[in-house]
């Protein structure tokens, strides 16, 4: 393989590496609710982004994992395995997305209950109302 | 013959919107204030977007590989879909600054809009 | 430093330390890769393989082939959890009747009428395209999931440029829980509809059985008008496309319910005492 | 629901969901009219008010030669007239908002000539107001401020256009 393109596969992995562990520091230390769900769509599409590079292949010429002709011969289908690419990745990355949109949009539905009891979405200000209830 | 006339037709237009596009840019950097600066990004989503799509929609018709109607098709509705979403953009991102007031309409000849909204909350009061 | 801080320090750095080992030491395969995983060669391979029908999908499309028919309990879960999250956030607003709208012209919510006319157009674009993506799936990069998504656009430029109470009359709560039940009703008759041919015919079947195997011969239709249709994946992608469009403008219409209309039931139960 | 309301957008929705599919075989066909025949339906209400305008055939050779001038007249002069503005190295530019009166009656005509302004670079509509028939328009080169002038050098050419198709 070429420099070029091992250090470019390298640059990709370690910005996604990057972006994930940025991303697992807001979530633990960023006291508002809003920029932890930020954070987890963020981690969401860390991982997405990972694992569609895991399932590409460094070679030229690349193709998507889908035939062209319909009634493919042997021939064809030899081919086809040279150049696509892992579909594996691509299935999971896929569903992954809807559902992780889904389970966001129920963070912000309780985000919003918490919200329209406490009148705030700061962790540190609903920690200090609850003290003051229990006294 | 004709695939080769389309191929340069769409490579013609992918030049022009890259040109469009680096205009769009320095205008973006040159210009003085929010306002003016839309009009260097209409430069962007007009000549910059709607004329490269077109032309990478001409170009896949003119290659020869399966499908290229599908791609042409494509493009085309995203072309069409980009013109017509992009002046309500631009409208409506204008609209909203100039009634927040945050952006100041700083160098101008005149504020027609400012001063009939100052006339309607003098009335008001 | 307490113990929290130390615990999720602790989780950073290990997640650090795990996937740095993923890449260094190959865990995960050699990345980057030039070659193909058996698993991999495998789907390819008889995706589409006219001459060995014995595990074909009849779908020139891999990635669809393996969401709905080789992995496609896994799909069923998951298509499961996004029913659930979606049923969780109707049970967070069970407690509440949504309000009505009390103005009366329309005209008077919203943005101007550049934009309402322009998302008016836009919508049956939006339509026509989401449909073209579901319907496609089995030969085109696409799918349920993404047709749904991209439909689920819709309802978020309608709320936002015409407000909610546009929508009020067809596309209400009420409605798009039908439609989403739906839209999982097909997915479960598609899913035992192979049982239901076996028994008929007398023959083996399985759950989500799509193609005949080698001990069950029981297959639902490869081509239609020599198109290529997948059997079940064309049935299912259009199901998880109506369930996942009406899911999630389900989820966007309550989420743009006014909020002071709620400050006044909360107030009422003493609910925001706490 | 009226049929004939839902001719014009059911032939629309057709028309891109083939396009967009790119081939013409018995199944994409088959599946356009039946997504067009739901998609023009559900849209039929809010997209058409007036059946007869919208069968007009005369009505849409005019739009035709309207973008015949509009993409090969009007964005071109409009785009080389802004790119030699940015280009320039004193940039002359002379901004402002003006009121700009419009003349048109109808809705897809009021948004097809503001579209038409705010698409052609150097003048974006920041505001309308329909009681008024005021566009407020902020032009990067005010080279007049009275209302009838600033409509002549700004929307006349697409009002004139648009007219015969929209009203």
């Amino acid at each position: 393989m070429p420099l070029i393109e091992t250090f470019l596969a390298a640059y990709i992995m370690l910005t996604s590496v990057a972006t994930l562990i940025i991303s697992l520091y807001g979530v633990f230390y960023k006291p508002h609710l809003t920029k932890k769900i930020i954070s987890i769509t963020i981690f969401g599409d860390a991982v997405n982004i990972f694992s569609a590079i895991v399932g590409f292949r460094y070679i030229y010429p690349v193709a998507p994992p889908i035939l062209l002709t319909e009634n493919p011969t042997a021939q064809d289908l030899t081919n086809f395995l040279e150049v696509a690419v892992d579909p594996v990745p691509q299935a999971l990355v896929l569903t992954a997305i809807v559902i992780g949109m889904a389970v966001v949009s129920f963070m912000v539905f309780l985000a919003l209950n918490v919200f329209r009891i406490y009148h705030t979405l700061d962790t540190r200000k609903i920690a200090e109302q609850r003290k003051r209830s229990e006294e | 013959m004709i695939d080769l006339i389309l191929t340069i037709i769409g490579e013609i237009l992918i030049a022009v919107g890259v040109f469009c596009s680096l205009v769009a840019s320095i205008g973006m950097l040159r210009f003085p204030n929010f306002f003016v600066r839309l009009h260097a990004a209409t430069v962007g989503s007009m000549g910059g977007s709607f004329l490269p799509i077109i032309g990478a929609g001409l170009i896949a018709l003119g290659s020869d590989f399966p499908d290229k109607w599908m791609f042409f098709g494509g493009l085309i509705v995203a072309a069409i879909i980009v013109m017509l979403v992009s002046p309500a953009g631009s409208h409506a991102l204008a609209r909203a600054t100039h009634r927040a007031r945050v952006a100041p309409v700083e160098p101008k000849v005149t504020d027609h809009l400012k001063e009939d909204e100052d006339e309607k909350e003098g009335e008001k009061d | 430093m307490n113990t929290k801080t130390v615990i999720s320090l602790l989780v950073i750095i290990s997640s650090l330390l795990a996937i740095s080992y993923a890449i260094a030491d190959q865990a995960t395969g050699v990345i980057p890769q030039t070659g193909l995983r058996n698993l991999a060669s495998f789907y390819l391979e008889n995706t589409l393989n006219p001459s060995n029908k014995s595990y074909w999908t009849a779908s020139p499309e891999a990635t669809s082939a393996i969401v709905w028919d080789y992995r496609g309990f896994d799909t069923f879960f998951e298509t499961s959890v996004f029913y659930l999250a979606i049923v969780g956030c109707t049970l967070v607003f069970e407690l509440y009747e949504p309000p009505k709208s009390k103005t009366t012209k329309q005209t008077e919510l919203g943005l101007t009428i550049i934009v309402k006319v322009i998302t008016k157009i836009v919508g049956i674009l939006i339509v026509c395209v989401s449909a073209s993506i579901a319907l496609h799936g089995q030969l085109t990069p696409g799918g349920g999931f993404q047709g749904g998504a991209a439909l689920a656009v819709l309802p978020i430029l309608f709320i936002i440029t015409m407000s909610r109470f546009a929508l009020d009359r067809k596309v209400n709560d009420t409605s798009m829980i039908i439609i989403r039940a739906l839209g999982l009703c097909g997915i479960g008759i598609t899913v035992i509809l192979p049982l239901f041919l076996g028994f008929i015919t007398n023959n083996n079947a399985y759950i989500i059985q799509n193609q005949m195997k080698p001990d069950a011969l029981v297959s639902l239709p490869s081509t239609i008008a020599d198109k290529m249709m997948g059997g079940s994946l064309w049935m299912l992608n259009v199901s998880e496309y109506i369930a996942v469009g009406a899911g999630f403008t389900l989820a966007f219409l309550l989420l743009s319910l006014p909020e002071r209309s709620f400050k006044k039931i909360l107030e009422e139960e003493k609910y925001a005492t706490y | 629901m009226n049929l004939k309301k839902s001719i014009v957008p059911i032939f629309l929705a057709f028309v891109v969901y083939v396009v967009f599919s790119g081939s013409l075989s018995i199944y994409d066909i088959s599946t356009g009219i039946v997504v067009a025949i739901v998609a023009g339906l559900l849209f039929s209400e809010i997209l058409v008010k007036n059946v007869s305008k919208s069968l007009s055939l005369m009505r849409l050779g005019h739009l035709i030669r309207y973008a015949f001038y509009y993409f090969f007249v009007a964005e071109v002069q409009a785009h080389l007239d802004v790119i030699k503005r940015i280009l320039n190295p004193k940039m002359p530019i002379n901004p402002g908002i003006v009121r700009v009166p419009y003349e048109v009656s109808s809705d897809y005509a009021i948004v097809g000539v503001a579209g038409s302004i705010i698409n052609t670079p150097g003048t974006v509509v920041i505001d309308i107001d329909e009681e008024k028939k005021l566009y407020y328009v902020h032009w990067i080169d005010v080279s007049t401020q009275e209302p009838g002038k600033c409509r002549q050098a700004i929307c006349e050419s697409f009002e004139k256009y648009l007219t015969k198709v929209f009203d």
